[in-house]
């Protein structure tokens, strides 16, 4: 019966996911704990799965397909600031504000 | 038509045509931006399509809603039902009105990519999706779908770095509440066994899940994804500075629909699905309501900028949302439908002015750079004052009859309070919104070449007249549409008696 | 005469030619040439009030209810409905309003020089929300109206207003704003109340007014929601500083509009709506004294205040504050010779401040300040002038004879019964009002001749005669011979008292929300 | 029955239709001056033969019935209040009616020359003919609200008439003290009236007179507030302590107005509406009290006060003040008829004196005016010996003030005379009347020698006009004599209307007023004295008067004067007798000043721009604007802000909705 | 075993977002971050998730992961004299303190289950993977009950393809 522990584990590579975006100031990386976020709850619905049925893994299908989705606009948007700003880091992109 | 038995296939394709119509146009546009792509005229070509798609779309919409399609058997992925209707119609117009406004200022700032109204429709399907998923993932990937069609919508100038800037945040943020709200997705999952609305909803009642520490967690997080996407306040940091930088007709097109789907996604989540937990997230959301009034209203006040002033004021109009929300009856439901129609109309009309008016870079529009604009070009003003008015809640405007709705709802669950902040955050907006008419009205343009670029012409003419008209009409006689969306709001509350058999939309 | 109006079939379609006529007229106004303009909006007031003149007639002094009502269904799914009527109290703030608005045209002529279309359609636009206000027997349509009226009157003050016009007409609107949003979450509320309680929901009047009867908390803030939008638009002390600024900063027309007409929708409202619906707060002792010694303050306050203006139409709005604390005296002392005496004073106020009004924009128009110190002796220049003003001065501070001492003279009596204490304070305004008043006369008609620009400046025109003379006949006649006036209102102040001082019904008592 | 009375409208309507007729005539043809003296004066003997017919009729017609209402139209019918247009002919009206119509006729002939070369001459028989109308509605007023609008009315007039010359601002500032000063009084009478409705339901001086011995009772707090507060409103109009100020300042109008209006009609209002409500002051001795002692004071005051005045009208104006002194000293111990007695008689001699002073200016003006100097016309110290020059003006003037100093035969002997005795007659009661019998002898002794005072110094002893415009002065024209002479005859014989009981065919003004005064007799005391002191009485008060005249002679030396441009400021007692106490002063630092800088300083600085406007509706404001401010601070463009806001929600939100 | 195999991998997933967040270098965070990824490939397989598992190794750790990587290096970021991008000390205290308290206030999830009625018998979905193959036990509902988001998921992608490409293509 590992559905509690996997949950918790879940819990806490989510929290070090959204830890990781307070944390760091590059996008990329920011991105990256992003999908470390995602995992995380990839994980939670494959334990779910287990007691609840295979829709579970349907969802982490659905997730992965989102997760590659955002990374391609994502990292595309990326891109297109670095083209800008020739940096990443989010302390030098703040034109907008007020 | 009536019933539809959404097991066969040819009944499931009927329940999504609408969906299936758009996407298929927008697959349609793709191919035809592929080959096309050149000049101004190819642009304006695919506008018109997309235009054309829209329409259609909103032909076969009303044309279901008046015949009352509705399902019969098992809880599907879709809903069939008036709330859907009410919703698609709404961001459909939001979607038609940010074409036509698109035509001339894309021109103007020479955007030329068809790939543009390829992803408006992309987005608008998500949205569609959004108001009729009655699944929580169709949810989720209805709200993914239109979230990255606007993530790129916003950073679509690509000479401009603000729109750069403006996509990188709003991506960005938006992933990260996208977790959580998938997140929220995971727990309710885990705690009823299901996505699927309805069916959360049977098991949260019959099994008393009112208080499970795993669906309320999931639940919160819902909140926070869905406060992310309608920009309620303290989730909302994102949404001026994307608005600002985002192209004009994009951001109007967020201000009025992307924040009506997460709205219509969150009305339908919370009074269908969580109607059984409703103390649990009533107070959250009233919390959320009293900031997001206030704290929209307050930095509204402090604003130069045209732009970030109407971002900050739909920021608190969301605020007059979720208080309707808030009030979690049916009439909330209707409320919020009526609602929503009446600030698309009101905000895309806002938004069309600034677009205007801000020939040298709508960034730059300072409220003060509309003075005088009554003496240069006084329909436009006349537009624009109507606009200010009904954002206001003035009567006579479509927005008066919404708060009053809105009022009606909250004061019939006896939220006394949340009405008092809602009307205290009206007069607050008083403190920016009749700055516009002032300046706009009552002092004297400030040189004599003043506004003589300032021109409503063509689609963008038609937009503010349209709105202007329509906010005025709803204003006056709201009756059809305020029936239709009591009517929505009224089938979303009182959901169908929910099966007994099934547990869950798969065989075993 | 009433005869002969009935067999027009008066009665059916009179309330609704008075608010479509000055719509339809505005229109024709805002499109039509710009010369015109004033004539169009000259002709259509004028036509207004040949119409209105009618329910003098056919008004049935003997009934206490409302006449001349129509209803059409507005908003039936929210119980919307749009009833308009009148009665005794209602009539003659009607009547007032389609006098005042002919002769603010008139007085417009000169004044207004620039953009004269729109100005003179929000005029007529205007008197279709004031009529409105007082004839409106759905609370829904009142709240419509109550607002509506806000619009052409923050364009008329800051468009055409003075220097400060912009703060003036922000001031204006948020405050009055800020009452009505209040007065709207509280009408809401007794609608869903009675809605509740009967199972009819309906923003008649009527049907509210029936079913209602509130005590305790709810009663206190529901009565306090209405008491702000009225008292603010009264304007009671301490919530009257927008007055002076509008009124200022307002041209002509606005001012006497505001101080004519608009302030008695404050006084309407609480003789209408507050009071009715809410006896049982409105008559605690608590909130009686509260609002009783506010009057009073009002009076003394306001006339002191007004003593040291320096500007002569700051001291008429000052003045103002004192009046309308007669007004609310008598309401609030509840008898009927003080509801009487405070309906008829809500007359004369309209008459004799916007004749003030009025004639204070005539000598601006010639000098283009309205410093009280930069006149002095005008009276041996424009004689003319000088002697309607001491006229219409002497009615305000209400010389018997004149209307002014009818209003008071009742209101005082009519008080003294039921506050004697505050009766007496208050009739030392009249002691104030007389000083500040003089003072002000004597310092702009009176005294040496010193200032060279006064010399030359000329005496009223035709035209400025013709609008003050309704105003002075006025004056004579409600001084002289108010009884066909006050037989009008009995009926329907005696049946306000009645209601509010009759028996006392079981209070609702608010349940459980519902969902 | 078409009685003669009912022309009683026509009397109150003739002088309306003068005013409205000299009113046009002001604005449109104001050069029309013979116009205006023929409508003017014309009403006004109208008025007076009209007025003589009804009262000759109402004599015939209704000796012992009830008075005569006529009513006219409904005023104010609101539920129990029914106020109607009424007037009452009755004893006492009657008598006000001949006063102010005949004294009125005479003093607007006189007008006619007074005022000959004013600009404002149809403006100046506007007014005093709308004067005249209103203190007719005044005096033939059948209830309360009815006598306020004469009441206001003439208070009106008062005051547009000081002000006739109101490009002075001295004149306009009169004035306007007077109408305030009136309005202090009025408020009195307002409050009266409420508290006569509260307690009886009527304010009809029938129902009121009728119901009141019912109503209330005698000595009770409710009459006496009503009466005290009546006796506010006398105070007002004539002129006693504490609101007499008003008055002297009134002399800034033209002459023919202070006789008129502060001399002969005007403030004796007061007096009259006492005598009417007599039956209201008779059931409340203290305020009967009151009203006698402040009378007396009054009388007193002014008295001393007019002794050292230069201005020929100043001291007339505190003549008359301490002659109203005496009205309620008379009015106030019962003596109705004493008192009114006294305010026929008053009217007569002081008019007189008024008109006779108003001649003397207008030769000194004249005089001024032709050589082109600019010295005060007023003062007596630039008169002197003028009766070599105006020896009508001299005769009629003496014969007057003998009449007030109180020499035996001539009228004010006799009134005066009648308020001393029967004040002492109540001496018996409380030793309070013999202290107002006291205060009033002294005040007779006074009233001698500053009367003689006056005289002297304006007809005897050597000129101090100057030399050139000696010969200027002359006898004012006949038009103004004329009316001169005929008063004199009237303040020779008035006295016979009531002639004391130890004289044959005495008291015929006392039988006349009887049906009025009855009413209040019933509850006072009955006071009489003995024919031997009444004798000693007349010759105490003779001999008072000769003392006083004597005095003055002896006591005075109008060769010591010196013109008032070269004269000395005065110095210790009569510094503070001549700066009239300095009550203005007084009054205007502790009334007027603090008034005025807490309106200006505290109300409306303070209160409405500081506290309401700035720390309220400002503040507010500037509170929003703070948050709004503030709230911009938080959305500094920073993502890793935003998130850490956003992460901060989450757990609270997690947290919540945990609870 | 299991329970040994469970708490290996999750301790290898932990460290290795830890180090992904705490990584000065980019490309060793991306690195950190894809050795978190297969360790929860494992935790699937535990958890008999098998097609999944191996989703998880060829599209994310595959394909997404190579896909950050390339940008990291395209853009250039990960050059050793880049600087940290880790915030300073207030950045580090919110970071630890919100994430702990995120932590603590989920940490309840240790106790929770799905509940009884709905639950599952112990073993189902390892009988059905061996019954229908791993990846049959996920085309099953994903054709049928889930064909709509699955078609919308085509939709989705569509979008991010022509997103992507418009906002990198070079000419406009």
């Amino acid at each position: 019966m590992l559905l509690g522990p996997a949950l918790a584990v879940s819990a806490i590579l989510f929290s070090i996911g959204v830890a990781g975006v307070l944390l760091r100031r590059n996008a990329i990386i920011i991105f990256m704990c992003v999908e470390l976020m995602l995992n995380a709850v990839n994980l939670t619905f494959i334990a779910l799965a287990q007691q609840l049925g295979p829709e579970g893994q349907v969802f982490v299908f659905f997730v992965m397909a989102v997760a590659a989705a955002e990374a391609a606009v994502g990292l595309a948007i990326i891109i297109a600031i670095y083209r800008h700003r020739q940096t990443l880091d989010l302390q030098y992109i703040n034109l907008l504000r007020g | 038509m009536g019933h539809l038995d959404l097991s066969t296939a040819s009944g499931m394709t009927l329940a999504l045509l609408p969906e299936v119509m758009l996407s298929a146009w927008a697959f349609a546009l793709t191919l035809y931006a592929g080959v096309r792509h050149r000049d101004a005229v190819d642009q304006r070509r695919a506008g018109l399509i997309a235009l054309a798609g829209l329409v259609a779309t909103l032909i076969v919409v009303i044309w279901m809603w008046a015949a009352d399609v509705r399902s019969v058997g098992l809880p599907f992925m879709m809903a069939l039902d008036a709330f859907r209707w009410a919703t698609s119609v709404v961001f459909l117009l939001g979607a038609i009105l940010t074409v036509l406004l698109s035509f001339s200022y894309v021109d103007r700032e020479r955007l030329w990519a068809p790939e543009y109204y390829v992803l408006l429709l992309l987005a608008t399907v998500g949205m569609m999706f959004m108001g009729s998923g009655l699944d929580l993932i169709v949810i989720f990937l209805g709200l993914e779908l239109m979230s990255v069609a606007v993530y790129v919508l916003a950073g679509i100038n690509r000479r401009s770095p603000f729109a750069a800037e403006a996509a990188l945040k709003y991506f960005l943020l938006g992933a990260f509440a996208s977790g959580f709200f998938l997140y929220g997705i995971a727990l309710i999952y885990g705690a009823t066994g299901t996505t699927n609305l309805t069916l959360i909803d049977y098991q949260l009642r019959s099994l008393g899940l009112g208080t499970n520490l795993m669906l309320l967690i999931g639940a919160a997080m819902l909140l926070v994804g869905f406060g992310f996407k309608i920009a309620a306040v303290p989730f909302h940091m994102w949404a001026p500075d994307v608005y600002d930088g985002a192209p004009t007709p994009v951001t109007a097109f967020m201000a009025a629909a992307v924040k009506a789907a997460g709205f219509a996604a969150l009305v339908r989540v919370l009074l269908h699905a969580l109607s059984g937990a409703l103390p649990a997230w009533q107070n959250i959301v009233w919390w959320l309501a009293v900031l997001t009034i206030l704290v929209g209203n307050l930095i509204a006040i402090a604003q130069r900028q045209m732009k970030r002033m109407l971002a900050y004021s739909s920021i608190a109009h969301a605020g007059y949302l979720l208080a309707a929300v808030a009030s979690g009856n049916a009439l909330g439901a209707g409320a919020f439908l009526f609602y929503a129609l009446a600030y698309t109309l009101m905000t895309i009309g806002a938004f069309a002015v600034v677009a205007m008016a801000g020939h040298n870079g709508e960034r730059d529009l300072l409220i003060d750079d509309l003075t005088g604009l009554a003496r240069r070009r006084p329909w436009l003003a006349i537009g624009t004052a109507i606009f200010m008015l009904s954002l206001l809640g003035f009567p006579g405007t479509a927005g008066f009859m919404g708060k009053w709705f809105i009022l009606q709802s909250i004061l019939q669950a006896r939220e006394h309070a949340l009405a008092v902040v809602l009307v205290a955050g009206s007069v607050l907006s008083a403190g920016y919104y009749l700055p516009v008419v002032m300046v706009m009205f009552m002092k004297p343009p400030v040189s004599e070449t003043a506004h003589e670029q300032v021109a409503a012409r063509g689609a963008g003419r038609l937009v503010v007249a349209v709105t202007a008209i329509c906010v005025l009409l709803f204003g006056v006689w709201p009756n059809p549409a305020l029936d239709l969306a009591r009517s929505g709001g009224h089938d979303l509350a009182s959901s169908p008696q929910a099966p007994v058999s099934s547990t869950s939309g798969a065989e075993r | 005469m009433s005869g002969l109006l009935s067999s027009i079939g008066y009665q059916y379609w009179v309330l609704d030619a008075l608010i479509l006529i000055p719509v339809a007229g505005g229109a024709v106004a805002l499109v039509g040439p710009e010369v015109s303009g004033k004539r169009t909006a000259l002709v259509v007031t004028l036509l207004e009030f040949v119409v209105s003149l009618g329910l003098w007639w056919a008004f049935d002094p003997a009934t206490a209810g409302m006449q001349f009502e129509v209803s059409h269904a507005w908003i039936p799914s929210w119980g919307v409905t749009y009833h308009v009527g009148v009665d005794g109290i209602s009539l003659f703030l009607v009547l007032l309003t389609t006098l005042t608005m002919p002769l603010a045209v008139l007085g417009s002529y000169t004044y207004i020089k620039s953009y004269e279309r729109p100005y003179y359609a929000l005029l007529l636009v205007l008197t279709s929300g004031m009529l409105g206000v007082f004839i409106a027997q759905d609370l829904f349509v009142f709240y419509v109206f109550w607002e509506i009226m806000l619009i052409p009157m923050y364009f008329i003050i800051g468009v055409w207003g003075g220097e400060r016009r912009l703060y003036a007409a922000l001031k204006f609107f948020i405050y009055t704003f800020v009452g009505s949003l209040l007065m709207l979450v509280a009408i809401l509320t007794i609608y869903l109340l009675v809605g509740q309680s009967t199972g009819r929901y309906s923003f008649e009047y009527q049907h509210l007014l029936n079913n209602i009867w509130l005590t305790g908390r709810w009663g206190i803030w529901l009565f306090g929601a209405f008491f702000l939008a009225f008292a603010i638009k009264v304007p009671m002390f301490p919530f009257h500083t927008w007055l002076p600024d509008a009124h200022v900063e307002a041209p002509t027309a606005g001012s006497v509009i505001l101080a004519g007409i608009l302030l008695k929708m404050g006084t309407y409202g609480f003789l209408r709506f507050a009071l009715p619906l809410f006896p049982g707060v409105a008559l605690s002792p608590a909130v009686s004294t509260a609002i009783v010694v506010l009057s009073v303050i009002g009076i003394i306050y306001g006339a002191l205040v007004a003593m040291v203006q320096p500007d002569f139409k700051k001291l008429i709005a000052y003045s103002s504050v004192s009046h309308l604390g007669f007004v609310m005296l008598g309401i609030w002392a509840l008898t009927l010779q003080s509801v009487q005496g405070a309906i008829v004073i809500m007359i004369n106020h309209g008459i004799s401040t916007g004749a003030l009004f009025f004639l204070s924009g005539m000598i601006y128009e010639r000098r283009h300040t309205r410093a009280i110190a930069a006149f002095g002796g005008i009276a041996r220049v424009v004689p003319a002038f000088a002697a309607i003003l001491t006229f219409v001065s002497l009615s305000s501070i209400g010389l018997p004879g004149t209307n002014g001492f009818i209003g008071e003279f009742l209101v005082l009596l009519g008080s003294f019964g039921t506050q004697p204490a505050a009766t007496i304070v208050a009739t030392t305004g009249i002691i104030f009002a007389a000083a500040y008043l003089l003072w002000a006369i004597q310092r702009i008609l009176f005294n040496p001749l010193d200032q060279p620009e006064n010399e030359k400046i000329p005496d009223l025109s035709v035209r400025e005669l013709i609008v003050l003379a309704p105003l002075l006949a006025c004056i004579v006649w409600i001084g002289v011979y108010p009884a066909p006036i006050l037989r009008r209102t009995e009926a329907s102040a005696q049946a306000l008292v009645n209601q509010v001082r009759g028996p006392q019904r079981l209070p609702i008592v608010p349940g459980a929300p519902e969902r | 029955m078409p009685a003669i009375v009912e022309w009683v409208w026509l009397v109150v309507m003739l002088p309306f239709g003068g005013f409205l007729a000299n009113g046009w005539i002001s604005f449109f043809r104001p050069n029309d001056k013979r116009a205006v003296s023929i409508i003017g004066v014309g009403v006004l003997a109208g008025a007076f033969l009209v007025a003589v017919a009804v009262v000759l009729g109402a004599a015939r017609e209704t000796v012992e019935a009830a008075p005569a209402v006529f009513t006219y139209w409904s005023w104010m019918p609101v539920g129990t209040l029914q106020v109607d247009v009424a007037f009452q002919v009755d004893h006492l009206s009657s008598v006000m009616l001949l006063v102010v119509t005949g004294v009125g006729a005479l003093i607007h002939v006189f007008s006619v020359g007074y005022m000959r070369a004013d600009p404002g001459y149809a403006r100046y028989f506007a007014y005093l003919n709308l004067f005249v109308f209103f203190m007719l509605v005044l005096v033939l007023g059948a209830s309360f609200p009815v006598m306020f609008v004469g009441w206001e009315g003439v208070g009106l007039c008062s005051y547009l008439l000081i002000g006739f010359w109101f490009s002075e601002k001295a004149n306009a500032d009169a004035g306007k003290k007077a109408f305030i000063m009136n309005r202090i009084g009025d408020f009195g009478f307002l409050v009266a009236m409420f508290m006569i409705y509260r307690s009886i339901g009527s304010l009809s001086f029938q129902n009121v007179f009728e119901q009141a011995p019912t109503a209330f009772a005698v000595g009770g707090s409710a009459i006496t507030w009503i009466t005290l507060a009546l006796f506010l409103g006398c105070a007002g109009k004539s002129a006693q302590i504490p609101l007499y100020t008003w008055l002297p300042d009134a002399m800034a109008g033209p002459t023919p107005v202070s006789a008129l209006i502060h001399a002969a009609t005007m403030v004796t209002a007061g007096v009259y509406l006492v005598a009417r409500t007599n039956v209201l002051f008779a059931m409340a001795p203290i305020s009967s009290a009151v009203v006698a002692g402040v009378g007396a004071l009054t009388a007193l005051f002014a008295a001393t006060i007019a002794v050292k005045q230069w201005d020929i009208k100043k001291v007339l104006a505190y003549s008359t003040v301490s002659q109203l002194g005496y009205m309620f000293l008379g009015v106030g111990i019962g003596a109705y008829t004493a008192g009114m007695f006294h305010l026929v008689t008053h009217a007569f001699f002081k008019a007189l004196l008024f008109l006779g002073s108003g001649s003397v200016i207008h030769v000194l003006h004249h005089a001024y005016h032709e050589t082109h100097r600019h010295d005060d016309a007023q003062d007596m110290r630039n008169m002197g010996g003028l009766v070599r020059f105006m020896p009508w003006t001299a005769g009629v003037m003496w014969i007057a003030t003998l009449a007030i100093a109180g020499i035996p035969g001539l009228s004010g002997f006799f009134s005066k005379d009648e308020i001393l005795a029967a004040t002492f007659a109540r001496g018996g009661e409380a030793p309070f009347f013999y202290l107002l019998w006291v205060i009033g002898t002294i005040a007779a002794l006074l009233t001698a020698f500053y009367m003689t005072r006056l005289m002297i110094y304006t007809f005897h002893g050597s000129n101090r006009t100057g030399e050139k415009e000696c010969d200027h002065l002359h006898e004012a024209p006949w038009i103004m004599t004329g009316p001169l002479v005929v008063l004199a005859a009237g303040t020779v014989l008035a006295g016979a209307l009531n002639l004391p009981e130890i004289l044959p065919a005495h008291g015929w003004l006392e039988h006349w007023l009887e049906p009025v005064t009855e009413l209040g007799t019933r509850y006072l005391p009955e006071a009489s004295l003995a024919p031997g002191t009444e004798w000693a009485l007349l010759g105490l008060a003779t001999a008072v008067a000769a003392v006083g005249i004597i005095g003055a002679w002896r006591l005075l030396h109008p060769e010591a004067l010196v013109p008032a441009r070269e004269a000395p400021p005065e110095t210790g007692l009569g510094k503070l007798l001549y700066r009239k106490y300095y009550v203005d002063e007084i009054y205007d630092a502790a009334v007027v000043r603090p008034l005025v800088w807490l309106s200006e300083k505290v109300l409306w600085r303070e209160i409405d721009q500081g506290v309401i406007d700035g720390a309220g509706v400002t503040g507010v404001t500037r509170l929003a604007r703070w948050l709004g401010h503030l709230g911009t601070w938080f959305q500094n463009g920073y993502v890793g802000r935003y998130v850490l806001w956003f992460v901060v929600a989450v757990i609270l939100v997690v947290w919540e909705i945990r609870r | 075993m299991t329970q040994f195999v469970f708490w290996t991998l999750s301790g290898v997933a932990i460290l290795g977002a830890l180090l992904c967040i705490t990584g000065r270098n980019p490309v060793m965070s991306a690195l950190s971050l894809v050795l978190t990824l297969f360790a929860l490939a494992g935790i699937y397989v535990l958890f008999d998730a098998h097609f999944i598992a191996v989703m998880q190794i060829i599209v994310y750790a595959g394909a997404i992961m190579v896909l950050f990587l390339f940008v990291i290096m395209l853009l250039n970021v990960g050059r050793p004299d880049a600087g940290s991008d880790v915030k300073g000390k207030v950045g580090k205290f919110w970071a630890g303190f919100l994430g702990a308290a995120l932590i603590a206030e989920m940490a309840a999830m240790w106790r929770l289950l799905p509940g009884e009625s709905f639950r599952l018998p112990a073993g189902t979905l390892a009988g059905l993977t061996a019954q229908r193959g791993a990846v049959g036990l996920i085309a099953e509902p994903l054709f049928r009950a889930y064909l709509v988001p699955f078609e919308i998921t085509s939709v989705l992608l569509l979008a991010a393809v022509v997103g992507a490409v418009v906002l990198a293509k070079r000419k406009l």
